[in-house]
């Protein structure tokens, strides 16, 4: 299988504080992968480095065996790196289609002028890319919904939403910033069966940082573990519930998390 | 969403509508000879005057204290009738600003169908307001504009005060003949057309009259407030005399500085220093000996301008300056006009205007000349530090 | 009425003026406070090509050159402003903006050959209503076909989340940058009607008062839509004036009255008068799926 | 050393000298913006109005004889109590409708203050009344006055009284809570509108106190003076950070001296360009002004 991402020990400082320190991920295709680790980690922050939106202070990070470190995160994501974020930011006064044709318009293949003076290209492309956010859309199980503005959707339903429109710029690895946080079980349990099937239907890889323990242990096959920036563990998720370190990590500052 | 029928629609429409308006205009330029009485029916004894001037803004002084002087003209006016006509004047407020004088002189001709237009003092704002009532045929008169372009705007355009020029060279004369200079250094305000304008002046009339210029640059920009590096570099010069055509906010700052400094050279200047701010700027040390050209002086001895000093405080308890005089006089000027003129409308208006001679007003005689400027004599004022003091009138 | 074709004329100016700002500030949600400024350089490019250049063509052409050679070296100014400005953000990108613009005006009032501080005299009277209109017209199309394409939809995403929209592969400083040159380029078509109607422009015409008067039409008429940004640019354009009709006493205070009645405005509409709604014509139109 | 070296060196002492003065006249109002903008994140356009009307006061009173000191106090007051008014009647009613209304109703607000000014108290410039008698001090070629010191002076112990206020006493914790995070603050007990009208208040006075002083040293006051100040404090505030107190202070200084130091040196005609300039430079380096934390959004 080949490989989507890889990072080689990539390091962030803040002035004196190492957020995250010599991570190194390594994703293949239909990888499911999660992060995980208390609060201030680094999880975010490797998400951030990943994504273009910081600079790593040290290391690589490889898309596709090619260097993606400093280069913006837009052209980040026309190269295959879609993301959620932890709190929402979804173009919250803007329609649920507009959310999804704005992430699709990267793969815009009309000009400038095209849209001003609505040529046949123009028309043609946005059909195209109408028709495809809706099915998009039906995927999602937000039929219906297109006309809505994003911010008057429910709140699981914006988490979707987030998805989707990630899923829009059409990733090779997709990153998800805990995707369940402030969903209820049942939310949850219908959150980890899309997270799995998107994984299988688009055949691609999946990155999340999650802190809802059964979601990660029931989805995920590999799982790094940060503790202080530092990688205190990598595994499989049976591997990691017996992983000593883990268990302290977690016990010993704020004991298994059960939201 | 926007449907483009309707915008088709409105394109076309406003298309029609203006090719009519462009017929009217025409329509309304052949038919000007005779007055458009048809559209004020009931003001058949009466002259509508409009006057443009800033009675807020920035400049909001010279505009008041010009209104000022044009009431108390209007006055005398009104108190005998004019061909059993009687003056209404319709003021404007522009800002001071160059675009609303624009509106307010539009507005003055359309909605109150004024016969002639007074205004406005900046030259800037005069210059925006000209060409409308150049292309709708209305005569305006400025009282206060001395920037030469001002009347360049055509045949429908005259001012009552003289231009920049004129006391570029009266001043000259002064410094030659009067004071007997020889070598002089000119200070410009470099973000002021009036003063680089009079200083172009002063140098061609000084050295045909023998004298010598300083070659050096000396500027400065309004809103300084300290010019000692600017003095020490004229005082190393040496000359005998020093012409600074500026503002009085600027020109007050730096004679108290030169005075500091121990140049005791006489600065002369123009109209721009004629405020009574002046004296509290310079402090009574720095005003002392030094002279300005301006337009009018409420010491000079003259019986009519006594009258008019005398009116002018009893109205307005303040002492009139150099704008109500302006105002004053382009008031009379425009009354003598209408008395002159074979009738009211627009052409025979400005046909009178154009041909006063001799015109007496406070500011002087006044002849207005084939480029619709007024020949009339200056006064060059000595600055005290009780006020300005009256020196010499100087004609043309 | 003259006066009154003259006011619908400043209308029309106003209301390309109020577009171009509302795509920077509107829909793109970047605080620009130097709109006087692109304004004056349309202006003055303008008159100056046809005043200077006195080619023996029929009006029009030369208006419509003018226009073209506005729009363009305002969006070029726009670009050299951009180009530094564009990565502050809200309200040090409004002082930097503010800053250029009295800069542009600070040059122009050095420049002698346009007439300093004194002001553009003697320019031609090309523009009139059905030419200002024409341009009205086709900057509502051109902003109601942006908006409603993936051009727009991106310059509409850096409003509602920068960090969003770059994540999403919206390269957003171009879109910045596509942005404020249009509008910068639209002030400067603008500021060639102006310069072809009032037929005099000086320095004093472009302060920064304006750009904050600009701003005002597309708050009071709904930030981010096109018909309130019109009817914005309506009604700040007439209301000094109308204040003015309305007899000696109200002409005294008009000044005092218009900012009474501005503030009043605001209290009773916060959002402005249409928000971010547009005021459409339905007929016709299909409706979306 | 040349005549000519020991002249510049003259003229940069006083260039030096005249933007402090200057500075610190901008340092005081922009203290007064930078505060109301670190409280409700307003551009208080309106604030330079209130130098005007302190201006004013101080003026009637001076003029009806009145000592300088107590004059000053009042016209603090009074202009802080204008403030307060201001922001009672006009921005606590749209303060939940968001940052761009406040605005627009801080600028008509600023509107409404030049031109009812104008009506009210005559356009025409009035002569501010020597209320201290100017001497002036000379060493070398260099020129000081009293009123250059006053000003000055004045500014520090300003500063300092207001650093004092804020992080000594228990309201300014209650601002710098309420700053911090409004809600939170609600939460805990405090206040917020009483804290707002305060910090209104505050900044105003200082406006006012500013206002007295430029009376005292231009000698002359009127309707529109606070248009222009009030752009160049804003713009002080904004190159000194906005929202950080001693950031005020530094960026009026800067913008003073820089202004005249450059304007005299170099070219006058583009004295305000070179302003702008100058705090366009900044702002590219600094993007969040002198003092300004460089932080980046927070993804």
């Amino acid at each position: 299988m080949s490989q989507v991402l890889k990072t080689d020990a990539i390091t962030m400082q803040f002035g004196g504080l190492t957020a995250v320190d010599s991570l190194s991920l390594e994703i293949n295709q239909n990888d499911l992968i999660g992060i995980i680790g208390p609060n201030g980690a680094g999880k975010t922050t490797a998400f951030n480095m990943i994504t273009g939106h910081y600079l790593p202070t040290k290391g690589n990070v490889f898309l596709n065996n090619e260097k993606i470190n400093g280069v913006r995160p837009a052209v980040i994501t026309q190269k295959g790196i879609a993301r959620t974020f932890q709190n929402i930011r979804l173009f919250k006064d803007l329609t649920v289609l507009d959310n999804i044709r704005i992430a699709a318009h990267s793969r815009c293949e009309y000009g400038f002028f095209d849209s001003i003076f609505r040529t046949k290209k123009f028309k043609d492309y946005e059909r195209k890319i109408e028709e495809e956010a809706i099915s998009l859309l039906s995927i999602f199980k937000m039929q219906g919904y297109s006309d809505h503005l994003a911010k008057n959707l429910p709140y699981g339903m914006q988490r979707r939403l987030e998805i989707a429109r990630a899923m829009a710029t059409k990733p090779s690895l997709l990153l998800l910033d805990e995707p369940a946080a402030g969903m209820n079980p049942n939310e949850t349990i219908e959150l980890t069966k899309l997270i799995r099937w998107i994984r299988d239907e688009f055949k691609l890889a999946i990155l999340l940082i999650e802190h809802d323990m059964r979601l990660v242990m029931e989805v995920c096959e590999k799982i790094y573990v940060l503790d202080y920036g530092k990688t205190i563990a990598v595994g499989t998720p049976s591997e990691i519930q017996n992983n000593p370190k883990v268990i302290e990590a977690y016990l010993g500052s704020e004991g298994v998390e059960n939201e | 969403m926007l449907n483009y029928p309707f915008l088709g629609v409105l394109l076309a429409s406003l298309l029609f509508f203006s090719c009519n308006k462009e017929e009217a205009a025409t329509r309304k330029t052949n038919s000007s000879d005779q007055p458009a009485a048809t559209t004020k029916a009931k003001s058949d004894d009466v002259i509508r005057v409009g006057a443009v001037f800033a009675m807020t803004g920035p400049i909001a002084t010279y505009g008041q204290e010009s209104v000022n002087g044009i009431n108390l003209a209007l006055k005398k006016i009104n108190a005998e009738s004019i061909k059993g006509k009687r003056i209404e004047l319709i003021v404007e407020d522009n800002k001071g600003e160059p675009a609303e004088s624009a509106n307010a002189v539009r507005k003055l001709i359309d909605i109150d169908k004024v016969d002639v237009i007074l205004g406005a003092v900046a030259s800037s704002n005069t210059l925006a307001g000209a060409p409308i009532a150049q292309n709708q045929k209305v005569p305006l008169i400025t009282p206060a504009s001395t920037n030469e372009k001002v009347t360049q705007t055509g045949d429908f355009i005259s001012r009552t005060c003289f231009t920049d020029n004129f006391q570029g060279v009266v001043m000259a004369k002064f410094a030659a003949s009067t004071l007997q200079k020889k070598n002089a250094a000119i200070i410009i305000d470099n973000a002021s057309d009036y003063s680089k304008g009079l200083a172009s002046v002063f140098k061609d009339e000084f050295k045909k009259l023998g004298g010598t210029i300083i070659d050096q640059n000396f500027t400065y920009t309004q809103k300084d407030t300290d010019f000692r590096s600017l003095l020490r570099r004229v005082k190393r010069a040496n000359p005998d005399v020093i012409f600074l055509p500026g503002y009085y906010t600027e020109v007050g700052l730096m004679l108290k500085q030169a005075k500091q400094m121990g140049i005791n050279t006489p600065f002369l200047g123009g109209d721009g220093w004629d405020s009574p701010k002046l004296q509290e700027l310079a402090g009574p040390e720095g005003v002392k000996g030094n002279y300005i050209s301006s337009h009018f002086s409420a010491d000079d001895k003259d019986e009519k301008v006594q009258a008019f000093v005398k009116d002018y405080v009893d109205n307005f308890g303040a002492k009139p300056g150099a704008m109500a005089a302006l105002g004053h006089d382009g008031m009379l000027v425009l009354a003598d006009a209408l008395k002159r003129a074979e009738n009211f409308n627009a052409e025979s208006i400005k046909m009178a205007i154009n041909s006063t001679k001799g015109f007496v007003g406070v500011t002087g005689s006044i002849t207005i000349d084939e480029n619709r400027n007024a020949r009339k004599s200056a006064v060059v004022l000595e600055t005290k530090p009780s006020g300005m003091s009256f020196k010499q009138k100087v004609s043309p | 009425m003259d006066y009154f074709l003259y006011l619908t004329q400043m209308c029309g100016i106003f209301m390309i003026l109020a577009m171009g700002l509302n795509l920077i500030n509107g829909l793109c949600g970047q605080f620009s406070l130097g709109h006087a400024g692109f304004w004056a350089v349309g202006a003055y490019t303008g008159a100056a090509f046809s005043v200077f250049t006195n080619l023996p063509l029929p009006g029009f052409i030369i208006l419509l050159i003018a226009c073209l050679l506005g729009f363009i070296t305002a969006a070029i100014a726009g670009l050299i402003i951009g180009i530094p400005c564009l990565r502050l953000r809200g309200d040090y990108l409004a002082i930097a903006t503010l800053g250029f613009g009295e800069i542009i005006r600070i040059i122009f009032m050095n420049m002698d050959s346009v007439g300093g501080p004194r002001g553009f005299t003697d320019i031609p009277k090309l523009s009139n209503l059905f030419w200002v209109y024409f341009f009205v017209v086709l900057s509502i199309i051109f902003c109601a076909n942006l908006i409603r394409g993936g051009y727009g939809r991106a310059i509409i995403s850096i409003r509602e989340d920068e960090i969003a929209a770059e994540s999403m592969g919206i390269q957003t400083f171009k879109y910045k940058t596509l942005a404020f040159c249009i509008g910068a380029g639209m002030a400067g078509l603008a500021g060639v009607l102006f310069a072809h109607t009032t037929q005099f422009i000086s320095p004093n015409n472009f302060t920064f008062m304006w750009s904050v008067i600009i701003l005002l039409m597309i708050i009071l008429g709904g930030l981010g839509s096109i018909s309130g940004a019109i009817i914005g640019a309506v009604i700040l354009t007439l209301l000094p004036e109308l204040l003015r009709l309305l007899g000696p006493t109200v002409s005294e205070w008009r000044m005092v009255i218009y900012s009474v009645l501005l503030i009043l405005l605001m209290l009773a509409k916060p959002t402005g008068i249409l928000g971010k709604k547009e005021i459409t014509f339905s007929f016709g139109k299909k409706e979306k799926a | 050393m040349s005549e000519e070296f020991v002249f510049f060196l003259y003229d940069i002492a006083t260039y030096l000298l005249n933007g402090i003065t200057q500075g610190s006249i901008y340092a005081l109002i922009a203290l007064g913006y930078t505060m109301v903008y670190g409280i409700i994140k307003l551009i208080n356009f309106a604030h330079g109005e209130f130098y005007m009307i302190g201006a004013f006061i101080g003026f009637y009173l001076i003029t009806s004889g009145m000592p300088f000191v107590p004059a000053l106090l009042i016209a603090m007051i009074g202009s802080g109590l204008v403030a307060v008014l201001i922001e009672w009647i006009v921005y606590r009613p749209i303060r939940s409708a968001g940052r761009i209304s406040a605005l627009i109703t801080a600028l008509g607000t600023s509107l409404f203050f030049q031109y009812a000014g104008q009506r009210v108290l005559g356009a025409d410039p009035k002569a501010f009344p020597q209320a201290i008698k100017v001497k002036t001090y000379q060493i070398g070629e260099i020129y000081i006055t009293n009123t250059q010191i006053i000003i000055f002076v004045s500014t520090i112990l300003l500063m300092i009284f207001l650093w004092w206020l804020v992080n000594k006493t228990k309201i300014g914790k209650a601002m710098r809570a309420t700053s911090f995070d409004m809600k939170a603050a609600q939460l805990m007990g405090i206040n917020t509108n009483q804290i707002i009208s305060f910090t209104f208040f505050v900044g105003a006075a200082f406006a006012g106190a500013a206002g007295v002083l430029v009376g005292l040293y231009y000698n002359t006051v009127e309707p529109m003076m606070g248009m222009i100040p009030g752009l160049k404090a804003f713009v002080a505030a904004v190159l000194g950070g906005i929202g950080i107190i001693p950031g005020a202070v530094i960026g009026g200084l800067v913008l003073g001296i820089a202004e005249n130091l450059v304007v005299g040196l170099w070219v006058s005609t583009y004295r305000d360009a070179i302003a702008f300039a100058i705090l366009i430079l900044i702002l590219l380096f600094k993007p969040a002004g002198i003092l300004g934390e460089n932080k980046k959004e927070k993804v």
